[in-house]
């Protein structure tokens, strides 16, 4: 039998699946660092987050009439899952998963027709729409830092007692929310610069927010994702142009603001190793269906995110901002691409100007 | 001669310090080459029956001229060149026809062709061969020289003659008939000939080895070639993965350098980076310099010839041989020999696979041409053309079906990696949506289908065949919408046919029944004369005259309209409409001389 | 009150009266749309729409007279384009099943024709050669496939067969294998499949 | 100065009137399937907003409240607002061609609007002087146009999309803009915070 298939015959190694895959295990330094920090409840959350993206993956595939094996292999449901595993705060109760998970799932990506035709990124959507719709959940169910548990003798849960909790809502006797829970680093400089109720010299000093480069705690999350990142860029899975022009813009303006009100300003370190920047820069914003495809455009994608990043932190209602900055990118992403195409061979440089005026 | 130093030394620091430029993407592939070039080309056995296409060219098919029974000889022509832009065809054997008709042609859609079926006697008899100049093969002290001064003598109008005559076509895969090109060339005063030596796709190796064995040929062919455009310049770029046909054309080219200054030709070597041997791409390389769109080499004053095509014009001009040969590679893991072979044109595949060696159980995939941009065949009964280059013919592991293909998620690991800078995952969406405005808005046709796109894609989506299906599409269209332009005016023209006969019937019928009337008048007028009244009966003729002649101008002016409201399609074009059309019209002027790869 | 209302009725018939005198002084004739529809139609003169022949079709699409489906020949590219021109939304082809047919030419018999004529008259395109007695033939070039000398000839010596595929005119097939599709493989890649669509008799 | 900075950043962002305020709906939905008609109508709605902020608040101050008539706002600001874009759109198309292929069309459509009354009406509400209700309407529209020719854009993507039979077009368009929404939320609380 021969076969009659249009050149090129020749297949590389790579597939959307191993791709997807890989990128999901450069992620484990950042998770392992995460729950060392952050205790077991990121762990249960990943667990819970992978198993209602696969259920509601298949779910959706099903009532689709498209082959639910085939989808399901390509893993992308997987690292949706493990992202908002870890983005969601450690101690999230279970239906907070599991509402995010539909909605990154279902609405953000199987009703725009599943892996690469969503507009947005899946567990940004998820993420915002959570942040929106509970915002006391979404911001106090956040264990306190392992570095700062012995400091304030602060209590931590074992791996039973977390899911318990998460479950089921149960603490162990004695122990209440409170006592195991504080604030993000970049929370509390929030609140302080907008009460103006502290400077950035008086939170230093009070030492629960600032650790040796960014946030308590999260700064060792971030140099973990970040040395993943580096990894996956050395590998080629992503390009530079979004997570460098992302970060160096975030850094740039951090210094250039900061430089003004030192008072009300952290520095460009706590602003590049808190929060989640570099989740976002490295495994978020790079998610290729939402992001910009085209040189240029990826440049000015990453760019915008970081920009975005800082306004929203520094002026806007919501102490960390990737989410939205990554939401608010990928609405911009289809202009973007149309407006940067690279000048094709041959083609003179103006030639795509020359076209719209006439 | 003085020699101050060594040719090869010089040859060699002028290589270190050429600046090469490069092109965007691209992508590295494993050659696979060893397979076939270190045997040297063999001859494939004469077959029994030769069957050959009619059309082997870009361009219209040529015209038979020879019939049912006819005995033909080695080298006779057996179709003529039936336009400006099209090539004779010539028996590669003796023999007698024994059939013209169509027959499975080596292509990717597996239709039929016309065919010329020649049952050979194998005497393998010459027709008289009439050579340009006299190869003595003798060992003349001073060869080069001579021959560099026979190649003086000659005409530039006569070696593209005799190229014509023979038939030659570009061998690098484009088709376009040479001395045509050629012709262009000059008119447009190109300056510079770059010979395309890089053979970048893995698995061919015809070239490599036709340099290796027969650097003479090339050598003597690019000078014919520079002399019949006059260009200044020559430059040979050759992938830096074959440096044996490197030294060999450079021992080769030493020799004529050295005795003769303005029979200067540089050998450059460039990076093995696929896509490097596409014409626009060595461009590139080479001179640093773009194509425009929709243009040609010549409109930066550049020609571009491959070496195999040189080879060919050194055969027509040295020895008066059309082109009825060619080196094919013969290779992949299910061959037992792998091996360069030269076969007469029209050899079914067949024949030389099992000359080569097929292994039966093996093979999986038979593809002409190369991994990147040949097709798979639709038969092995087809038969060998000028365009065969090369036969691959894989086993199971090798070159594998690719698993269904996913969706796009928009890596853009195609744009990366394309040559040409286009954006293949917009081009895709948009020929998937069969939105073909938007694809052309894309620049659809600035592709060169070297399927890197495809082959870096890790969702499998056969980017290429998209693009071409988009391609054959947008042409489809236009074929559609001039058959409609005609079939409009047909249809005008029919109606103001009828719409003339109609009135030329009312015409005759008015005319008849006045004259009845007047008849009728006249005897009344003639009974009332009788009856004795007199009265006038001027004016009622008069007037009637004076309506004829009215209404012979207002038929004048209503003709005169409906000529001016006559509508084409093309009348109510908006600007942008308009400079598609332009384009298209200009790319297919243009079209034809593609890529060579 | 009154006060009010009066003031507003000035003010009305102020802006009125400007408005009323911008018509006049800014007149603007409006395009011909009918030429644009006339140049999206596939001009085979068919009839197949009801109306007679393609450009009293684009009249009627340009007065609103007819939806923009009633076109076989043209197919859902004209459907797309002439809702793209006019800004409507694309509809489904008024009959699914002739615009499923490929194009095709109509050839006449030879042995049975009889010179009538007939279908000489009935071709909108006169792409019909031939004289009374004599033997016709069409011009296979010129023919698009209306059918409209099919029904006239008394002897039925007219037959419709799809256009010949020839390498110049072949369109590469759109890729069918994906994920969802799975069942395309055997489809796609066997030669057998492309052989068959492309050899017709 | 930092007033009307405020005033730009409140109406384009924070208070974006299709996603944040859902006003102009309409062709926000309508006229968004592609991204040539959206840029014209995005224009349109600039010119439109601006013009009518312009003359809403001229006609309120010197007609309106000197005859004491202010009841008769809305009526009245429907009629001049209609009154103005058909004379413009009249001139522009005698005039300017090129400029009505660009513009031409929608001008008629976005009279009736609710975002154009609305901006005019919000103008009188919050009291803002002559420039400031310029500037408002300008905002109000460049986050209209911004918004439009984003969603235009995601929408030419959306057509092509594998999306389920049911969700095809308008839902999926009005899930998109929902979460569009959701995106522009980020902005909350940024004008105080500039503040």
């Amino acid at each position: 039998m021969f076969l009659a298939q249009s050149s090129p015959f020749l297949k590389p190694e790579l597939s959307v699946s191993k791709m997807m895959l890989v990128v999901t295990m450069l992620m484990i330094p950042g998770v392992l660092t995460a729950i060392y920090v952050f205790g077991y409840g990121v762990l249960v959350n990943i667990i819970l987050a992978i198993i209602f993206a696969l259920t509601f993956e298949a779910i959706t595939l099903y009532l689709r009439r498209r082959p639910i094996a085939v989808y399901l292999k390509d893993k992308s449901a997987l690292l949706t899952a493990v992202i908002i595993g870890v983005a969601l705060p450690p101690l999230a109760p279970w239906w907070l998963t599991f509402v995010g998970l539909f909605f990154a799932i279902v609405i953000a990506k199987q009703l725009y027709g599943g892996l690469g035709y969503n507009t947005f990124n899946p567990a940004m959507v998820a993420y915002a729409i959570l942040l929106i719709s509970f915002p006391a959940e979404m911001t106090t169910y956040w264990q306190t830092p392992a570095m700062l548990a012995s400091q304030f003798e602060g209590q931590t849960l074992s791996l039973l007692e977390t899911i318990n909790f998460q479950l089921f809502a149960q603490l162990p006797a004695g122990m209440t929310i409170d006592a195991l829970t504080s604030a993000t680093p970049l929370d509390i400089v929030r609140t302080a610069v907008l009460n103006g109720s502290a400077t950035i010299d008086e939170i230093h000093a009070e030492g629960n927010a600032f650790g040796m480069l960014g946030g308590i705690g999260t700064e060792w999350v971030n140099l973990a994702f970040l040395a993943g990142g580096l990894f996956m860029m050395r590998k080629g899975l992503i390009s530079w142009h979004i997570p460098i022009s992302l970060l160096a813009t975030l850094g740039f303006l951090s210094l250039l603001f900061g430089s003004f009100e030192l008072d009300s300003n952290p520095s460009p370190l706590f602003h590049l190793f808190s929060g989640a920047t570099m989740l976002g820069a490295f495994f978020i914003a790079t998610d290729p269906v939402t992001a910009s495809t085209t040189p240029r455009g990826r440049v000015i994608y990453g760019a915008g995110i970081g920009a975005l990043i800082y306004i929203i932190r520094t002026w806007g209602g919501y102490p960390d901002a990737i989410a939205f900055a990554v939401l608010l990118m990928n609405m911009c992403a289809p202009l973007l691409d149309y407006y940067t195409q690279p000048r094709v061979y041959g083609h003179k440089a103006d030639e795509r100007d020359d076209e719209e005026a006439s | 001669m003085s020699q101050p130093l060594p040719a090869s030394i010089t040859r060699t620091i002028k290589d270190t310090l050429r600046h090469l430029w490069s092109f965007p993407g691209g992508i590295k592939l494993s050659g696979h080459k060893s397979l076939s070039n270190h045997q040297p080309i063999s001859t494939a056995k004469i077959a029994k029956q030769l069957i050959i296409p009619l059309s082997q060219h870009i361009g219209h098919a040529s015209e038979p001229i020879v019939k049912v029974g006819d005995k033909v000889l080695k080298g006779q022509i057996l179709g003529y060149a039936s336009g400006p832009v099209s090539a004779p065809v010539h028996a590669s054997g003796s023999g007698t026809v024994v059939a013209i008709e169509e027959h499975l042609i080596p292509h990717p859609s597996g239709l039929s062709a016309l065919c010329v079926f020649i049952d050979t006697d194998g005497y393998e008899q010459w027709i008289e061969c009439s050579p340009l100049i006299s190869d003595s093969s003798s060992t003349d002290d001073n060869q080069e020289a001579v021959t560099h001064r026979s190649i003086a003598t000659l005409s530039s109008h006569q070696i593209n003659q005799q190229i014509a005559n023979a038939g030659v076509v570009g061998l690098g895969g484009a088709l376009y008939p040479s001395a045509a090109k050629l012709n262009t060339a000059e008119k447009m005063h190109a300056d510079t000939l770059i010979i395309n030596a890089a053979e970048c796709e893995p698995y061919i190796t015809c070239d490599d080895v036709l340099m290796r064995q027969r650097p003479e040929e090339v050598i003597l062919g690019i000078l014919l070639l520079k002399k019949v455009i006059g260009a200044k310049k020559c430059l040979i770029g050759i992938e830096n993965n074959k440096p044996e046909a490197y030294q060999a054309l450079l021992n080769t080219i030493s020799g004529y350098n050295n005795s003769h200054t303005d029979a200067q030709i540089e050998i450059v070597q460039v990076p093995t980076l696929y896509p490097a041997g596409g014409e626009k791409q060595l461009i590139q390389v080479l001179t640093g310099r773009e194509v425009p769109s929709q243009g040609l080499p010549m409109d930066i004053g550049i020609i571009c010839h491959n070496v195999a095509t040189a080879a060919a014009v050194y055969h027509a001009v040295y020895r008066g041989e059309p082109l009825i040969s060619r080196i094919v590679t013969i290779t992949g893991s299910a061959i037992k020999q792998p091996q360069n072979m030269e076969v007469p044109l029209g050899t079914p595949i067949r024949d030389i696979l099992n000359q080569a060696g097929l292994d039966e159980n093996k093979v999986e995939k038979i593809i002409m041409g190369g991994p990147m941009m040949g097709f798979s065949l639709p038969s092995i009964d087809t038969p060998v053309t000028k365009a065969t280059n090369c036969i691959l013919v894989s086993e199971k592991s090798e070159l594998a079906t690719p698993p269904p293909a996913m969706p796009c998620i928009r890596c853009a690991r195609c744009s990366d990696s394309c040559p040409m800078s286009l954006l293949p995952q917009q081009m895709y969406w948009y020929a998937k949506a069969r939105d073909l405005e938007k694809v052309q808005d894309y620049n659809i046709f600035d592709c060169i289908e070297c399927g890197c796109c495809s082959y870096v894609c890790p969702s499998n989506i056969p980017l290429v065949q998209y693009f071409r299906y988009a391609k054959t599409e947008i042409w489809d269209d236009e074929r559609e919408r001039n058959k409609a332009n005609i079939a409009r005016d047909r249809h005008e023209f029919r109606k103001e046919r009828l719409e003339k006969a109609k009135q030329a019937k009312a015409e005759a019928a008015r005319l008849r029944k006045e004259k009845l009337a007047k008849k009728k008048a006249l005897d009344a007028e003639q009974a009332k004369e009788k009856e004795g009244l007199s009265q006038s009966n001027d004016n009622p003729a008069k007037s009637s005259s004076a309506d004829l002649i009215q209404e012979a101008i207002a038929r004048a002016k209503a003709k005169k309209a409906q000529q001016q409201s006559q509508k084409k399609n093309t009348d109510n074009l908006s600007e942008a409409q308009q400079k598609k059309i332009d384009e298209v019209n200009e790319r297919r002027r243009k079209k034809a001389d593609s890529e060579e790869i | 009150m009154l006060f009010g209302i009066l003031a507003f009725i000035a003010l009305a018939s102020v802006f009125g009266l400007v408005l009323g005198y911008a018509a006049i002084a800014f007149k603007v004739e409006s395009s011909p749309v009918v030429e644009q529809i006339d140049a999206l139609l596939p001009q085979t003169q068919c009839g197949q729409c009801s109306f007679a022949g393609c450009h009293p079709y684009a009249e009627a699409i340009a007065a609103g007279e007819a939806p923009i489906n009633l076109c076989p020949p043209g197919g859902e590219n004209l459907i797309q384009s002439l809702a793209d021109l006019l800004d409507v939304e694309v509809l489904p082809m008024d009959d699914e099943e002739d615009s499923l047919q490929g194009p095709t030419v109509a050839i006449i018999i030879e042995e049975t024709c009889i010179g009538c004529t007939l279908c000489i008259q009935a071709c909108p395109v006169d792409a019909i050669l031939g004289a009374a007695k004599q033997m016709h033939t069409v011009i296979e070039s010129e023919c698009t496939g209306c059918e409209l000398c099919v029904a006239p000839c008394p002897v039925d010596c007219i037959e419709m067969i799809p256009v010949k595929q020839t390498v110049k005119n072949w369109r590469w097939p759109e890729p069918q294998y994906n994920a969802n599709n799975k069942e395309a493989e055997s489809i796609f890649t066997t030669l057998d499949h492309v052989l068959a669509e492309n050899i017709r008799p | 100065m930092s007033e009307y900075f405020l005033i730009l950043i409140s109406t384009i962002f924070v208070n974006n009137f299709v996603l944040v305020k859902f006003l102009g709906l309409c062709p926000f939905m309508g006229s968004s399937r592609k991204l040539e008609v959206a840029t014209g109508m995005a224009l349109a709605t600039t010119f439109v907003l601006t013009l009518s902020s312009a003359s809403s608040y001229l006609v309120n101050q010197y007609i309106l409240i000197p005859l004491d008539i202010e009841y008769l706002r809305t009526i009245a600001f429907i009629m001049v607002i209609a009154a103005v874009v058909n004379f413009t759109e009249m001139v522009v198309h005698k005039t300017s061609p090129m400029l009505y292929q660009v513009l031409g069309m929608f001008l008629p459509l976005i009279t009736t609007n609710c975002a154009v009354l609305g901006v005019a009406l919000l103008n009188v509400q919050t009291g803002y002087g002559f420039f400031e209700s310029i500037l408002f309407g300008f905002g109000a529209a460049v986050g209209f146009s911004f918004v439009m020719i984003l969603f235009a854009s995601i929408r030419e993507r959306l057509a092509v999309a594998d999306v389920p039979e049911i969700f095809q077009g308008a839902p999926i368009g009005l899930i998109t803009a929902g979460l569009m929404s959701i995106a522009f939320l980020g902005f909350s609380g940024l004008d105080k915070g500039l503040n």
